[in-house]
């Protein structure tokens, strides 16, 4: 039924007529379109895309991601293909057959923004509301009114709220083209009420030109302030936002950190490289999923097969990174521990230099291990795409930082408060001596709250890798905010530093959308400056009596 | 034996922040040096490398220099990446009278007498780029770059270049700067060297970008487009809602980014991978072979490419050499008057280029949009377009009143 | 005021985190005074020091020092307190443990303090003469080239009262000096104390009775941060609240 | 203990400021008698550091106070010569020469837009002028942070965590070509000094004996401050600066008055530095630059006063070495070195003559022990 | 119980322990005297493994220590009272006490009976649970650092200095518990104390040091005014 009725509409819009069509006609002009060029090929997208046809969408969508191909045959004869379940089916015929050379059909970003229009016009009606309203806003977007017959119909049959309002603003946004005054007014006051930002640089743009009626513009006037106030609520959310999710970023460096600094005292100097060593391991992890790598180590070629899995399987391959990468930084840790931190304990200023020392160790291998270029780690799926919650954009990738930043600080939580482990860690760490005269096995101990800490940074690493580089020089770039985020915390506190990571980065955001990056990098350092000294002792600083305390 | 070889400078950052870059510079120079040692090297000598790290450190960069050519007295140099490594290394060139050869993109508004830039110029790479997305019906541009001088120089040109084809101020995205009496003197928005969080800038693109037919031109450097175009990718935006054109990310920085999420983002340079002329196929077939032969250690042998950057350093040495034996000489100040005389020219991987009298080479410059395998599909190119250094001001900013958006009124 | 006093605190009160570590407290200590305090273990003693030295802030009431009209000290900085001559022995023994023993005393030797002085005064023969013959009076003489923190915990508490001597202050305050010596050298310590008497007013805190009976002749009593008794070592020590609070029913 | 460093004391001065300098001047060019103009500006380099390590130390070994700021200082002294070194430029600029720079200005200042000088470079125009501010503008940039750091008690990480805020700040702030002080490139392609061809070799070789005498004179100065009460008084802050506080010290102007001290030393060290290696720009003043200078002091030795001169000379010396000899292990190499030296030179560089003792004496005592225990089993 | 025979220590190059020999037996009260810096603590801190000694042997239970970590000579059954109290400043009295309790396991079967012998005994304990460690009184963390100590449920117990700064009342009541641990517990104490009078009243035995070494020792009530006089004053 639904389809019936979407296929009338097509039809109206559609620029060039076309009857319901047959599958195999379908096929045929689909091909035609992939081995044809320039206009004529756009023609025939344009074609098969007014068909509606579910087949089209499917292989119009592959072609746009770069999953059609082409078999040149033995007489020069290309056959456009595509492969599902591992089979090569012909595009004219959708029967299987073996390609003799297949190469990739091109797309160029001309031909993929044809292919995208077609498809929006196809999702006007598809079942996900999510896709309508994006497909209906592009199509609003163009001010094309070609496209209004499509949307008012549309707009007749839509039950879903939000698909409802984006047709609306569209059809407005169109209007506003409308050589007859009262229907652009109208549109003009229409997108007003809607709150429609997206129309704002029009509307912007009408109160200027020349060509628009004084009424019009003042009503485009009044639409603009209402706006502009509404987008600074937007924005003022979206700042609220970024500033959480950038500091949990921060927390989630900071969080081994304040374990290993905060409360054992080492200077850990090493904290970023073994940030690197999760983000190198969530690579290997993707790699090992996917199609395997090749490393040249100190110029000895080395090959690790990969499972070369696809789909969700592969797409589950963070899940897999995440326990990986603490357990790998959790050993590098501990080995570091055993090796050079041990002896440190008493000579807490020694360990910066000794720690030091072993970040450029570090950063060396990677280069000479993995290379000393930036690895990619690509993001899975359900960490790309994000939620509009009136108008602010929340992205996955960041509410996902927020969810595993709470996460964690509740197992650092529980771990450090609730169990004899805990217990333990922090007797030893504020008198190892005594501590030891109670009967804790301090050795231990040490190693695996190092080791844990380096954990923690482990994950820190994996998360960084969603969000940027995965390089030799990726620790560098976090070290100095994760101790900046420890210190302001007051050192040894768990609390503290989860505050301290929410301020710093909201206050960072905030700044940074006053001002502009650069200076609100500055002006985050100054009130971290003032703020120190409003507090020498961190935001909860720790009392004993003692004179040293 | 010192009477057969001739000693060479190769001066990059094999550590610290700049080496994910540098370091391929190393590798295709030594491939070179090889090569043309293999057939019979420079006036008969073979060349003999000095390989030094300057360390992504800028006053290093300068020792190393002097050292280069006051201990070692190379007969020249083939480095630095970053223009703050090159100024530092500049007056150790002018007072030894040394030879720099220098590969990498750059601002202009330098020209040294003992210096030859090879690099791109801003107008072998911003303008054409340029050019290019407003034939492609490209109405506004987002101007988006890292905090240092190539980028703002770069923008300051565009600015002048963007008004001078007519485009309004109100379509140039990221913020002006206006001097006290309200005249705009620069565009763009900058973020500091190791920005990580691109959350809000994306969000500011994501709204500008909102009414359509708009692109960003990203002077971005190294590391930090890896966070830019993953924000970028999260957030949704993609090549068809608004193409990037990066200048600073060729096939080997690519290497670093996902390339699956950056499909049909745009790049130009003066050389691309994917370029099909047979001598860039030789020059990929030979390096690679060669790769995997070297013994020197720390070259990375598994997954290289090939870039403008490495493709300038390796024609400069082919300039060089050439020079050198039209000169008959390694003398630096004979070598200078042959490639000064614009007769010098190499055909390299990506294409004919020659020496020009401003030390500045006439070249190909191609445009192209990444692919999945992260390389680029060349899209457009410019044949000998000439090196120029000094831009600024040359672009007058057109008569025509600035282009309020039209209103399509059904006629 | 009184023009023989030289400290007066009233109506004194600090908590800690709602806890009253001090509570409506009122002292007086005349000029040249040795008094003694005792009280129960976290009566607020120390916490008294704390407030005259200006370690910890009063929550109210205030502290007044010095003959004559005096002058309120609550507010002012610690090195200044220390400026208008009251020293101060800590309870656990507090030194600088990376100085020689010589260089305790002599930075806690009375003279200038400001920044100029220490760089261009020498230190004259005088100081150095002091300076040994305090060494001599707590025994430490053959120990004033080690560092002050290899001494054993006994030592390291005759060389804090050194460096009070040195000090020569108006008012010293004394928190448990006794403490891990020997019987005899608690009393040689009572000795010394009752010998400064008279030059100098001292208030000492103690536990040991014996001790106290050796130097007291006034006693001051703190329970729960209040003052409930002062009177002679008898009268205190047979007052049934200090029996129950804090004495005991042993044979003291 | 004294002794010896009186000893190295005169020795190195002897060699650093009268022989280096003549076999530079005299030797004849590739005999081993001569010293080369690479080689003295080389050193001019690294007694700079060592000037700014010397002043790390007097911070954090004598004092306690870990700055990872103190580059910020150094930078500062460097700018101040640095901009007037810029205006000397004047018409050998190369907008001069083209004939679009009337003005003079710095090259960077024409092609950011600017047509006329900012007001705050018009006094460095005259050399006494940025002489002094090569001591007061960081002297003041101190006591103004410092001021208010130690008035609100601030210590330990806490101190450091801060200064390193502050230098970072700083370098960001630098870094933009809008603070007019040429943005990321800085200040470089000086031309002369009082008139003086800064490429010429004996004005190299005067900038690297002005170096060595203000070495000299500051190493002079430390040992001096450190034998006075005030020393004494500094030591005792950074072993428990409560205890000083109770003992009647203004532990504040104490710890104020170092500090500037040192800022003002680093500025000096900055400034020297400069016209040596002919460049000045932000990323000096970048945080881990400040940590470098406080490795090498840990590498020579904390809280001694020849150490920080020993590591700041070895670290930079082993760099300039290994960055040409290894460039792809070089870092390695150093890491390890800095593990090494932690685990098994507790006292650094400085330290190590007396572990060396130490150890001799260990195994004699050892050996004696051994044979007292013989002599002891066999029985009577 | 606990033999030490012929300890040498050195500190920094300098000898401070010249062959210290002592023995406690079972359910004994061993006093360790000596004036100021004669190396009792120095010699404690041997047994319980915080000081590396150079010859001499250490047993408990016939079990030899040397070489043992102090934390498995703890496990063994040392628990230690230092001097300076040495709480844990930054964790609560209640976690304090913990620790003594669960770092052995298993040795304290009947946890909430020993922490009620603990709270009548130091009943400000009770009131303070929720306190930090770091900011009691003195006398408070000394009763503190004996309660912790007991928690660890020792076969023998080392104390330096116990009643140092707490008030007399308390120390009457240690001196009991000390009493009724060797009854009826069978624990073996070692005490150092300066207090002669308190020695007399808890111990079974004396060693008196001098100069590192032991002068002196016997049963309680050989430590006659005449020793005390030779041994424990200048
Ligand atoms: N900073 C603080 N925070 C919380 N409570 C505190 C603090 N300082 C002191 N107290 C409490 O105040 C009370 C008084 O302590 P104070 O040290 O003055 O006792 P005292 O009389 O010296 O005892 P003692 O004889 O044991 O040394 C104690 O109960 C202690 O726990
Ligand atoms: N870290 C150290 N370095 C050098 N010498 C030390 C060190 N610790 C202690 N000593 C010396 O060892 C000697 C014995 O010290 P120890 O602490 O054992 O004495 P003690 O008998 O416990 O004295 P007290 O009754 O005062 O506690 C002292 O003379 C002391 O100076
Ligand atoms: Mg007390
Ligand atoms: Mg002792």
């Amino acid at each position: 039924m639904l389809r019936f009725l979407l296929l009338a509409v097509l039809c109206w819009a559609a620029p060039v007529l076309a009857q319901t069509m047959p599958d195999s006609e379908v096929r045929t002009k689909l091909s035609a379109a992939i081995l044809a060029e320039d206009e004529a090929q756009e023609e025939l997208i344009q074609t098969v895309g007014a068909t509606g046809s579910p087949l089209a969408a499917e292989i119009l969508g592959l072609w746009r991601q770069g999953s059609v191909y082409l078999d040149t045959t033995a007489d020069g004869d290309k056959i456009p293909f595509i492969k599902k379940d591992g089979a090569s089916l012909r595009i004219d015929t959708g029967a299987a057959f073996t390609p003799e050379s297949p190469t990739e059909a091109e797309t160029s970003s001309k031909l993929r923004k044809s292919i995208r229009t077609a498809l929006d016009l196809m999702e006007v009606a598809d079942p996900d509301p999510k896709t309508r309203a994006s497909a209906i806003q592009k199509l609003g977007g163009t001010q094309n009114d070609e496209y209004l017959p499509v949307l008012k119909v549309r707009l007749e049959m839509e039950t879903d709220k939000k698909v409802r309002k984006a047709l609306e603003a569209a059809i407005a946004t169109i209007d506003l083209t409308n050589e007859d005054d009262a229907v652009c007014i109208a549109a003009i006051q229409k997108l007003g009420t809607l709150k429609n930002l997206a129309s704002m640089d029009t509307l912007k743009a009408m109160i200027t030109s020349e060509e628009e009626s004084d009424a019009a513009k003042a009503e485009a006037q009044k639409a603009v302030s209402i706006l502009e106030s509404y987008s600074r609520w937007v924005n003022a959310g979206g700042t609220l936002f970024s500033g959480i999710s950038a500091g949990s970023v921060l927390l989630v460096v900071a969080l081994g950190l304040a374990i290993t600094f905060g409360l054992m005292g080492v200077i850990n100097m090493a904290h970023g490289e073994i940030m690197a060593v999760g983000a190198y391991t969530t690579y290997f992890v993707q790699n090992i999923f996917g199609g395997g790598l090749s490393l040249s180590m100190f110029g000895q070629g080395l090959k690790i097969p990969g499972m070369n899995l696809t789909g969700s399987a592969y797409q589950s391959y963070f899940i897999w990174a995440i326990p990986a990468s603490f357990l790998t930084a959790a050993l590098v840790g501990i080995a570091l521990e055993r090796g050079v931190i041990r002896f440190l304990y008493k000579r807490p200023l020694e360990s910066l230099l000794a720690t030091w020392g072993i970040s450029l160790i570090l950063q060396q291998l990677f280069k000479l291990v993995v290379g000393p270029n930036n690895v990619s780690v690509s993001s899975p799926t359900y960490l790309s795409g994000s939620f509009i919650v009136s108008d602010v954009s929340l992205g996955y990738n960041r509410v996902f930082v927020i969810c595993f930043a709470a996460a964690i600080v509740f197992c650092t939580w529980m771990l450090l408060t609730k169990t004899r482990l805990g217990l333990f860690i922090r007797a030893v760490m504020q008198n190892r001596q005594m501590a030891a005269c109670m009967g804790v096995r301090t050795e231990r101990v040490n190693m695996l709250t190092f080791g844990f800490g380096s954990g923690l940074a482990g994950l820190g690493g994996a998360f960084l890798s969603q969000l940027g580089n995965v390089g030799p020089n990726l620790g560098q770039d976090y070290i100095v905010d994760s101790f900046m985020t420890v210190v302001v915390g007051g050192v040894g506190n768990l609390i503290g530093t989860v505050c301290s990571a929410i301020g710093i980065g909201t206050a960072a955001q905030s700044l940074q959308a006053v001002t502009d990056p650069s200076m609100g990098k500055v002006l985050a350092l100054g009130s971290i400056i003032l703020f120190l000294l409003w507090r020498p002792g961190g935001l909860f600083p720790t009392r004993t009596r003692s004179l040293e305390g | 034996r010192a009477a057969d070889t001739v000693k060479v400078g190769v001066l990059h950052s094999l550590s610290g922040t700049m080496a994910i870059s540098e370091t391929s510079l190393r590798d295709v120079l030594l491939f070179a040096f090889d090569e043309i040692n293999k057939s019979g090297g420079v006036l008969g000598k073979q060349i003999e490398p000095v390989v030094v790290d300057g360390a992504s450190n800028w006053p290093l960069f300068a020792e190393k220099a002097k050292q280069l050519l006051e201990v070692d007295k190379t007969a020249v140099t083939f480095g630095c990446w970053t223009s703050v490594s090159r100024k530092s290394v500049l007056p150790v060139y002018e007072k030894n009278n040394g030879l720099l050869f220098y590969a990498v993109q750059y601002e202009g508004e330098e020209l040294s007498k003992n210096i030859f830039y090879t690099a791109e110029a801003v107008n072998q790479q911003a303008t054409p780029a340029v050019d290019y997305l407003l034939a492609e019906g490209k109405k506004k541009f987002y101007l988006l770059g890292s905090d240092y001088v190539y980028p703002q120089t770069t923008n300051l040109v565009l600015l002048e270049y963007l008004l001078s084809k007519g485009v309004p101020l109100a379509n140039i995205g990221g913020g002006l700067s206006k001097d006290s009496d309200g005249k705009v003197i620069s565009a763009g928005k900058y973020t500091p060297f190791g920005h990580t969080d691109y959350q809000q800038i994306v969000a500011e693109i994501k709204k500008f970008a909102a009414s359509g037919d708009a692109c960003v031109v990203s002077t971005l450097n190294g590391d930090t487009n890896v966070p830019f175009f993953k924000e970028y990718a999260a957030a949704g935006l993609t090549a068809e809602d608004c193409p990037v054109v990066s200048f600073s990310i060729s096939e080997d920085e690519f290497r670093g980014l996902p390339a699956d999420q950056l499909v049909g983002q745009l790049g130009c340079w003066t050389y691309f991978q994917s370029i099909q002329s047979p001598a860039n196929k030789k020059f990929i077939t030979n390096f690679t072979d060669w790769l995997k032969t070297t013994e020197v250690p720390g070259i990375q042998k598994e997954g290289r490419v090939t870039c403008s950057p490495m493709v300038l350093s390796y024609d400069g040495v082919y300039l060089w050499k050439a020079a050198v034996e039209k000169a008959k000489s390694f003398d630096v100040d004979k070598v200078r008057t042959v490639l000064e005389s614009g007769t010098i020219s190499f055909s390299g991987p990506g294409g004919k280029v020659t020496m020009q009298k401003n030390h500045h080479l006439t070249k190909n410059v191609y445009i192209g949009e990444t692919t999945k395998d992260g390389q680029f599909k060349i899209l457009k190119s410019f044949n000998n377009v000439v090196g120029e250094p000094f831009l600024k001001g040359t672009f007058k900013a057109s008569d025509g009143k600035p282009a309020a958006a039209k209103k399509k009124k059904k006629g | 005021m009184s023009s023989t006093l030289i400290l007066a605190a009233e109506g004194v009160n600090k908590a800690f985190d709602g806890f009253k570590a001090i509570n409506d407290l009122n002292f007086y200590l005349d000029e040249g005074e040795l008094r003694t305090v005792i009280g129960p273990n976290g009566a607020g003693k120390s916490t008294f020091f704390d407030l005259i030295t200006g370690r910890t802030r009063l929550d109210s009431g205030k502290i007044v020092f010095g003959t004559g009209v005096g002058e309120e000290i609550t507010s002012k900085k610690e090195y200044e307190i220390y400026q208008m001559g009251i020293g101060r022995k800590f309870q656990t023994p507090s030194v600088f443990t990376e100085h020689t023993v010589f260089d305790n005393i002599l930075l806690g030797l009375k003279g200038h303090r400001g920044v100029f002085r220490t760089l261009f005064t020498k230190l004259s023969s005088e100081d150095r003469d002091r300076i040994e013959e305090v060494l001599k009076t707590v025994g430490l003489f053959e120990k004033r080239n080690d560092q002050a923190g290899s001494l054993a915990h006994g030592q390291k508490q005759w060389l804090e009262i050194g460096m009070l001597l040195a000090q020569d202050a108006k008012l010293l305050l004394v928190d448990e000096p006794a403490a891990g010596m020997t019987d005899e050298e608690t009393h040689k310590t009572g000795e010394l104390l009752l010998s400064l008497a008279g030059r100098h007013s001292i208030i000492v805190i103690e536990h040991d009775m014996v001790f106290v009976r050796q130097i007291a002749t006034k006693v001051t009593v703190l329970h729960q941060g209040h003052v409930i008794r002062e009177g002679t070592v008898d009268d205190v020590q047979n007052d049934p609240e200090v029996r129950a609070v804090y004495l005991g029913r042993g044979k003291h | 203990m004294r002794k010896p460093e009186n000893l190295i004391l005169i020795i190195g001065a002897l060699l650093l400021l009268v022989i280096m300098p003549l076999m530079n001047a005299y030797g004849t060019a590739g005999s081993p008698l001569h010293v080369s103009d690479y080689t003295i500006n080389l050193w001019g380099k690294y007694l700079s550091y060592a000037l700014l390590a010397i002043s790390v130390n007097l911070l954090w070994g004598y004092t306690g106070l870990l700055s990872l700021g103190q580059c910020l200082f150094f930078s500062l002294g460097g700018y101040a010569l640095g901009m007037h070194l810029m205006l000397k430029i004047g018409k050998l600029g190369q907008f001069y020469k083209a004939g679009n720079n009337p003005l003079e200005l710095p090259d960077f200042m024409v092609f950011m837009g600017k047509t006329e000088l900012p007001g705050h470079w018009i006094p460095f125009h005259n050399f006494w002028f940025a002489a002094l501010m090569v001591f007061v503008v960081p002297g003041m940039v101190a006591f103004l942070f410092g001021w208010l750091a130690f008035r609100s008690r601030i210590k330990g990480v806490y101190f450091s965590i801060l200064t390193q805020a502050l230098t970072y700040a700083a370098s960001l702030l630098f870094f933009q070509n809008k603070f007019t002080f040429g943005g990321n490139n800085g200040l470089t392609d000086f031309k002369t000094l009082l008139g003086a061809d800064l490429n010429a070799a004996d004005v190299r070789r005067n900038l690297y004996i002005a170096t060595v005498i203000l070495l000299f004179t500051v190493l002079l100065l430390v040992k001096w401050l450190l034998g006075t009460k005030f020393g004494k008084v500094q030591k005792a802050i950074r072993d428990s600066e409560n205890r000083v506080l109770f003992s009647g010290y203004a532990t504040t102007t104490f710890k104020l008055f170092i500090f500037v001290l040192c800022a003002v030393i680093a500025g000096a060290a900055g400034a020297l530095y400069v016209p040596q290696v002919g460049i000045i720009n932000p990323s000096e003043m970048t945080p881990d630059k400040s940590l470098e200078a406080v490795v090498w002091v840990a590498v020579g030795g904390r809280g001694t006063l020849l150490g920080p001169v020993y590591g700041a000379i070895f670290v930079n010396a082993l760099k300039s070495w290994a960055t040409t000899a290894y460039p792809d292990y070089w870092l390695i190499i150093l890491g390890g070195l800095f593990v090494l030296a932690v685990l098994f030179t507790p006292n650094g560089m400085a330290g190590l003559p007396q572990q060396i003792k130490d150890i001799i004496a260990w195994f004699k005592r050892r050996a004696a022990n051994r044979h007292a225990e013989a002599a002891a089993a066999t029985p009577a | 119980m606990l033999n030490v025979d012929s300890l040498h220590a050195d500190i920094g190059g300098s000898r401070i322990l010249r062959g210290v020999s002592l023995e406690v037996g079972p359910g004994e009260v061993a006093c360790l005297m000596g004036r100021n810096g004669v190396g009792k603590t120095t010699t404690l801190k041997s047994i319980t493994g915080l000081r590396d000694i150079r010859s001499g042997t250490i047993s408990l239970e016939g079990r030899k220590l040397n070489g043992l970590g102090t934390d498995a000579r703890a496990r063994l059954g040392i628990g230690y009272v230092p001097q300076g109290r040495d709480i844990f400043p930054h964790m609560t009295v209640e976690e304090n006490l913990r620790i003594g309790y669960t770092a052995n396991g298993s040795r304290i079967t009947d946890v909430k009976a020993a922490l009620e012998r603990i709270y009548t005994l130091f009943p400000v304990l009770k009131s303070m649970l929720a306190r930090k460690g770091g900011v009691l009184s003195g006398g408070q963390q000394q009763q503190l650092a004996i309660g912790r100590a007991l928690l660890t449920g020792p076969k023998l117990l080392i104390l330096d200095e116990p009643t140092e700064g707490i008030q007399p009342s308390i120390i009457e009541e240690i001196g009991d518990t000390i009493k009724l641990l060797r009854t009826a517990e069978k624990l073996s104490i070692l005490l150092v104390e300066q207090y002669v009078d308190f020695c007399r009243e808890v111990g079974d035995r004396y060693f008196a040091m001098d100069r590192g070494a032991v002068v002196s020792s016997g049963l309680i009530s050989d430590l006659t005014d005449e020793v005390v006089k030779t041994h424990l004053q200048v």
